[in-house]
């Protein structure tokens, strides 16, 4: 795949979305040739998915979901001497196109004709963990923000149907909140990495069936 | 065992019961409430379809799931990468080895290292393989839903073939396991390639034996064409992918449009679409893609490079920063893992996006107005697998 | 009695004896089968969630269009056996008037084809 | 005819009676077990390259035995809901009519029940209440799946019954009688255009009614193509869910009763019952007695055979689908045979 | 009522009971994870052939089975609904727990979802270990059930309090 002219196309798209959304367009990352993330503010949300779906190509839908920027206070239950439990309260390090604050719902489609994909990114501040439903621009985010709803406690303005998707009803609180803890892992610790195997093909001898081959 | 116990436990589970009654906002006045599921013949494990009915006829149409949540998402965040691609093959349990593999390329791209080319092309035939296991049983399903009792079993038959082989070389029927960083765990065993060619000849009978038994029956033509319409344009929106996808017309296959990291671009095999859209292209397209599957495999073993198995890795696993989205067009359609990574020995997050969720949020909408038997007919038609749905 | 009499007769004690071996294997499994009571036991199934209503919901029965005609077409079939019997007596008359017959049947039919009942609706 | 003779017998009239109910129960559960084993578990098996049943006595002849001691002693649960009197009647109706169905079978040229002159009306009037015995089944059981699968039973008697009535008219044409010992022995004397060498079986000169008739059996007993009142994927088991125990096996016999009951009076209208062909050797009827329940359980198994491969073989139906099979093919095909029968019978 | 409850027949009776009961396990399928393909190999692959050992795969409602085969992994949400479906067998009924999951949770055994065992709910008769057991793992547990309903006694069986849970 040629780089070079790939990184143009997606700059491209950036410079459409920049025209049409002006400064609530907040950032923005590209790895060549492979892949997108825009970053847009929470006003524009829905906008900003319709114009990539009429726009610009982008009309088949991926995913809806969230991501919870939080350093796990548990660790991550590796319960090992290679991984040292972090401090509680670290630092949020959010990852491409940046962040502002803890939550982030993320969506992504992917353009039939361009061959290529799009994540967009929309923060959410802590006070306020609501954002517009996407169910008018893909009708298949209602699931997903069913599931992200339930798993995270982001409330979807203009969904028709908020209840759990895959939880029991009567469940207390968001799993997939980095603050949820798994309570089978304080009852019963996890065994750890006892011991690191060596990996097979370390040793990279040729093979024994080339022959075959 | 006492009798105390016994009762604390049933209150427990009857209080547990009153999710018996999610959605009973449902039931109305009018018509008929009738659930399938979540323990019904129709529904492939635990998928509960609550229809109202007016006759026999579905006036509305809604899926509960959940009954087989696992807690992926939250768990891949409490294990290391090892151990995360052991739970992933479990999600879409009839293709395991595919499961694995987006997953796999996905810390491949962030660590920038690539399996050598020998490794590339096991894992293709492998998830070839393991496509022609998954559809095979698909095919016999579908007949199954339908009535026809006997196709299931001679689907069972044949696709013993197929996991003969992937457990010759992986050592499991189901969930192989066999995927590392960097490559595979180990090699191919002698006389497999011979022993493969073999069992794509039988799968190949079998594809015979399915469109005399199955697609070419009055009935099932009758019970299937334009049953369960989806047009190409609510295809998408509801982002509906893999096989899916293609009957309704669109001509997208990530094997040929974005094959990252598997090696699909080096055979000479075509996307099969039909345009009708409607249950029985649903089981056309599949049954097409099987024989398609035996064409890459047969291309594939032919071609298979010699070489090293298994990339230079550290022993230590840890995947650097950053966020990396792989998808693959699996059995059930396009599962992609968007992985987040912030330097430790386990996935900071990962966002799995999974085929049959997307493909199964379309029921509501292509169930109005349908008969209660086309219900089952267009479910069996999506072809979802529960794990796959609810994760 | 008659022979004709008799007959029915041997029905009627066939039918009674039928009912006795019946209700003798029933006896039977009374006996050795057991009885554990417990709540949810007795509850309807609906694949293993409470039932939505009674059962009994009304449900509007769509063919009874068909149900109709077959009423119809069951009477008329119960004339034409008596004369099935004796086609060889009746020769060409009772032959051409049961042709009659029947094509006004089938007139019927078509009808009722044309009016778009012989359709599930 | 106080007292007939019987394979050399004098039998006076009670004595014969309770001889051929006998024989009748035994000609009843005796097709209904071979059927059982034959066909769903042995045939369907080898089908589906399986073996079935092995390990309950030889090659899993015990199965049955095993069956029925198994359902004896499980418990028999009413819903709560349910209506108690209905719901313990249905099986009764189901099987019992079965039962009757078997009476006016000949079996051979003395062995047979009742000899009514409206034989074969008689039978197809029995047999058509077990489809009540359905319906009130579903709608007692008060499940949701049960009544739709009753509903469907009830859809369906009004889809083949008349088919099934209008292709028998053909034979009775044909055969003169709607006695079925008639319709037997026209058979076996019978020509076809003055060939007498294998006398006249009306499932050549009768073809066409003999395919209606066919396919209104396999939805009489609810086998595949038209299983829709139990269809195992859509509606768990239709109007059977509710039922366990030994009412449940009541069901299970009677469906099975049922489908002998039908080869068998298929085989008598259309293959010449237990006759065989004998215009070329003299062969009295006390030898046709004996060799008559053989002929015929034979004939039986062949039709039998043939239901049980298209029930493994063949996807289902839709209800709609088989109301407009019904109504705008079979009808109008066996009304078109009487016409042809008439004429062809008249003329010739 | 019943005499077998009472414990009042002979024992060749006894033994007989048991036998017919032993030959003819109708498998109610519970099919909930991967498990539930390996146990439709068991039931519906040519290869396994789980009638040969008696076991009919036929029922798919509560009503008409003997053993109920829970494969795979059970959830919180879904227990209520096994814990009805055993209810609504009717006596008597085994268990086979099959995989990893229903015997104890398994690869799931942190999740904050998944019941760790289905046990807690129903007495199990059999559990089948393996994630999931091939095919032959779940005949030699059938295997095993049969050997233990050959030797049962009932009215041992039924002494005491209907809702044992073990």
């Amino acid at each position: 795949m040629d780089a070079v002219a790939t990184d143009a196309e997606r700059e491209q798209i950036v410079a459409d979305l920049r025209d049409r959304l002006g400064d609530a367009l907040v950032g923005f990352h590209i790895r060549p040739g492979d892949d997108l993330w825009v970053r847009v503010t929470r006003d524009v949300w829905q906008e900003a998915g319709m114009i990539a779906r009429d726009h610009l190509g982008f009309r088949a839908f991926e995913f809806v979901s969230a991501i919870d920027w939080l350093p796990s206070p548990f660790g991550k239950g590796e319960d090992s001497s290679l991984d040292p439990i972090p401090q509680v309260a670290g630092d949020i390090v959010t990852g491409y196109a940046g962040g502002d604050t803890r939550f982030q719902v993320f969506a992504r489609a992917h353009s039939l004709s361009q061959h290529m994909g799009i994540t967009l990114k929309v923060d959410l501040p802590d006070d306020d963990l609501s954002v517009a439903t996407w169910i008018p621009v893909f009708a298949g985010a209602n699931w997903h923000e069913r599931e992200a709803r339930e798993m995270f406690g982001i409330t979807f303005v203009g969904h028709p149907h908020p209840v759990n998707i895959y939880l029991p009803g009567q469940f207390e609180g968001h799993p997939l909140r980095k603050d949820f803890p798994l309570l089978s892992r304080h009852v019963k610790p996890w065994p750890g990495i006892v011991d690191i195997e060596p990996l097979p093909g370390g040793s990279s001898e040729p093979s024994s069936e080339e022959g075959e081959a | 065992m006492t009798a105390v116990s016994d009762r604390q436990k049933l209150a427990y589970v009857n209080s547990q019961a009153a999710d018996g009654r999610v959605n009973l906002e449902f039931e109305t006045e009018e018509g008929m409430t009738l659930n399938l599921g979540p323990q019904h013949p129709a529904t492939h494990g635990t998928l509960r379809i609550v229809v109202k009915l007016d006759g026999e006829q579905v006036l509305s149409c809604e899926p509960v799931m959940g009954y087989m949540h696992r807690g992926y998402e939250k768990l891949t965040e409490v294990r290391t990468y090892p151990q995360v691609t052991t739970l992933i093959n479990r999600i879409d349990w009839l293709g395991s080895f595919a499961n694995e593999v987006p997953f796999i390329l996905a810390a491949e791209k962030l660590m920038e290292i690539e399996a050598p080319p020998r490794a590339q092309w096991i894992r293709t035939i492998l998830f070839e393989l393991s496509r022609i296991a998954n559809i095979s049983l698909f095919v016999g399903d579908m007949a199954l839903h339908i009535g026809a009792m006997t196709a299931a079993f001679y689907a069972f038959r044949d696709r013993e073939f197929v996991l003969n082989q992937i457990e010759s070389a992986t050592g499991g029927r189901f969930h192989p396991n066999f995927n590392r960083i960097g490559g595979l765990k180990d090699d191919l065993p002698k006389g497999w390639v011979a022993d493969t060619k073999a069992s794509l000849e039988r799968i190949r009978d079998f594809c015979d034996e399915m469109e005399i038994l199955v697609e070419g029956n009055e009935i099932f033509q009758a019970r299937t064409r334009g049953i369960g319409v989806i047009p190409s344009e609510i295809a998408l929106q509801f982002g509906l992918s893999g096989a899916n996808l293609r009957a309704s017309g669109v001509d997208w296959d990530l094997r040929r449009d974005q094959p990252v990291g598997l090696v699909w671009d080096k055979v000479d095999w075509k996307v099969i679409t039909h345009p009708d859209g409607d249950s029985f292209a649903r089981f056309w397209v599949r049954l097409q893609e099987i024989r398609e599957s035996c064409n890459i495999v047969e291309q594939l073993l032919d071609g298979l490079p010699a070489g090293p198995y298994m990339a230079k890795v550290p022993r230590v696993i840890k995947v650097p920063e950053g966020e990396a989205w792989v998808a693959t067009e699996n059995p059930l359609g396009e599962m992609g893992y968007y992985l987040v990574s912030q330097g430790g020995l386990g996935p900071f997050r990962v966002k799995i996006r999974t085929a049959s969720f997307n493909n199964v949020s379309v029921v509501p909408w292509v169930c109005r107005g349908v008969y209660v038997p086309d219900v089952v007919t267009i479910l069996a038609s999506l072809y979802f697998i529960l794990g796959d749905i609810d994760r | 009695m008659s022979e004709f009499l008799r007959d029915y007769l041997t029905v009627a004690i066939f039918a009674a004896l039928t009912a006795g071996l019946l209700a003798g294997v029933l006896g039977l499994g009374k006996l050795i089968r057991p009885v554990r009571p417990q709540r949810d036991k007795y509850l309807s199934y609906e694949s293993g969630v409470d039932a939505v209503g009674t059962g009994w919901d009304q449900s509007p029965v769509r063919y009874y269009v068909f149900a109709l005609l077959f009423v119809l077409f069951d009477v008329e079939a119960a004339f034409i056996f008596p004369w099935a019997t004796q086609v060889e007596f009746y020769g060409w008359f009772g032959a051409i008037e049961m042709i009659v017959f029947i094509v006004i049947l089938t007139l019927g039919l078509l009808y009722a084809w044309r009016k778009k009942v012989l359709r599930w609706l | 005819m106080t007292d007939s003779v019987v394979l050399g017998l004098e039998l006076a009239y009670w004595q014969q009676s309770i001889l051929r109910v006998i024989g009748v129960l035994v000609a009843v559960l005796l097709p209904a077990g071979t059927f059982v084993y034959v066909f769903l578990f042995k045939m369907v098996s080898f089908m589906q390259s399986r073996l079935g049943p092995m390990e309950a006595g030889p090659f899993g002849s015990l199965q049955l035995l095993a069956e029925v001691g198994k359902w004896l002693q499980k418990e028999d649960i009413t819903p709560e809901r349910a209506d108690r009197v209905l719901f313990k009647m249905a099986p009764y109706l189901v099987v019992g009519t079965v039962l009757l169905t078997y009476m006016v079978v000949p079996f051979g040229p003395d062995l047979h029940l009742a000899k009514f002159d409206t034989g074969i009306f008689f039978a197809l009037a029995v047999s058509s209440i077990s489809s009540l015995g359905v319906l009130l089944a579903g709608w007692a059981s008060a499940n949701k799946y049960s009544l739709i699968g009753g509903l469907r039973a009830a859809g369906q008697l009004i889809a083949y019954e008349l088919p099934m009535i209008l292709a028998v008219v053909g034979v009775v044409i044909q055969a003169g009688t709607m006695n079925m010992s008639g319709i037997v022995a026209a058979q076996a004397g019978g020509s076809i255009f003055g060939v007498d060498i294998i006398g006249n079986p009306f499932f050549i000169t009768q073809f066409v009614g003999f395919v209606v008739f066919m396919i209104a059996v396999q939805a009489e007993l609810g086998q595949t193509p038209f299983d829709m009142p139990i269809a195992e994927s859509e509606l768990v088991t239709g109007y059977l869910t509710e039922y366990s125990g030994i009412r449940f096996l009541l069901f299970f016999i009677g469906e099975f009763a049922a489908a002998g009951a039908f080869s068998a009076i298929a085989a008598t209208l259309f293959l010449g019952g237990w006759a065989v062909p004998s215009a070329w050797v003299e062969l009295d009827n006390n030898i046709f007695n004996l060799l008559g329940p053989i002929i015929l359980l034979t004939k039986m198994m062949l039709i039998g055979g043939f239901i049980f491969f298209i029930r493994f073989t063949y996807p289902r139906f839709r209800e709609d689908q088989l109301q407009r099979l019904a109504w705008t093919v079979l009808i109008p095909i066996s009304l078109a045979n009487i016409l042809v029968t008439t004429v062809l019978k008249v003329a010739f | 009522m019943g005499l077998v409850e009472s414990g009042k027949l002979p024992k060749p009776l006894t033994s007989l009971l048991n036998t017919s009961r032993k030959y003819s396990i109708w498998i109610f399928q519970w099919g909930l994870a991967c498990c539930a393909i390996e146990m439709g190999a068991a039931l519906g692959s040519p290869r396994y052939d789980v009638m040969r050992l008696g076991v009919i795969p036929l029922p798919a409602s509560p009503r008409q089975a003997d053993l109920v085969c829970i494969s795979g992994t059970v959830t919180d949400k879904i227990v209520p609904a096994i814990r009805r479906l055993y209810d609504q067998m009717p006596d008597p009924k085994y268990v086979i727990s099959m995989g990893a999951c229903a015997n104890c949770g398994g690869p799931y055994w942190d999740s904050y979802s998944v019941t760790k065992g289905v046990d807690q709910i129903i007495p199990v008769d059999v559990y089948v270990p393996g994630c999931p057991p091939r095919p032959e793992a779940l005949l030699e547990g059938i295997v095993l059930l049969q050997e233990r309903i050959g030797k049962e006694d009932m009215a041992e069986r039924w002494r005491g309090e209907p809702l044992v849970v073990s």
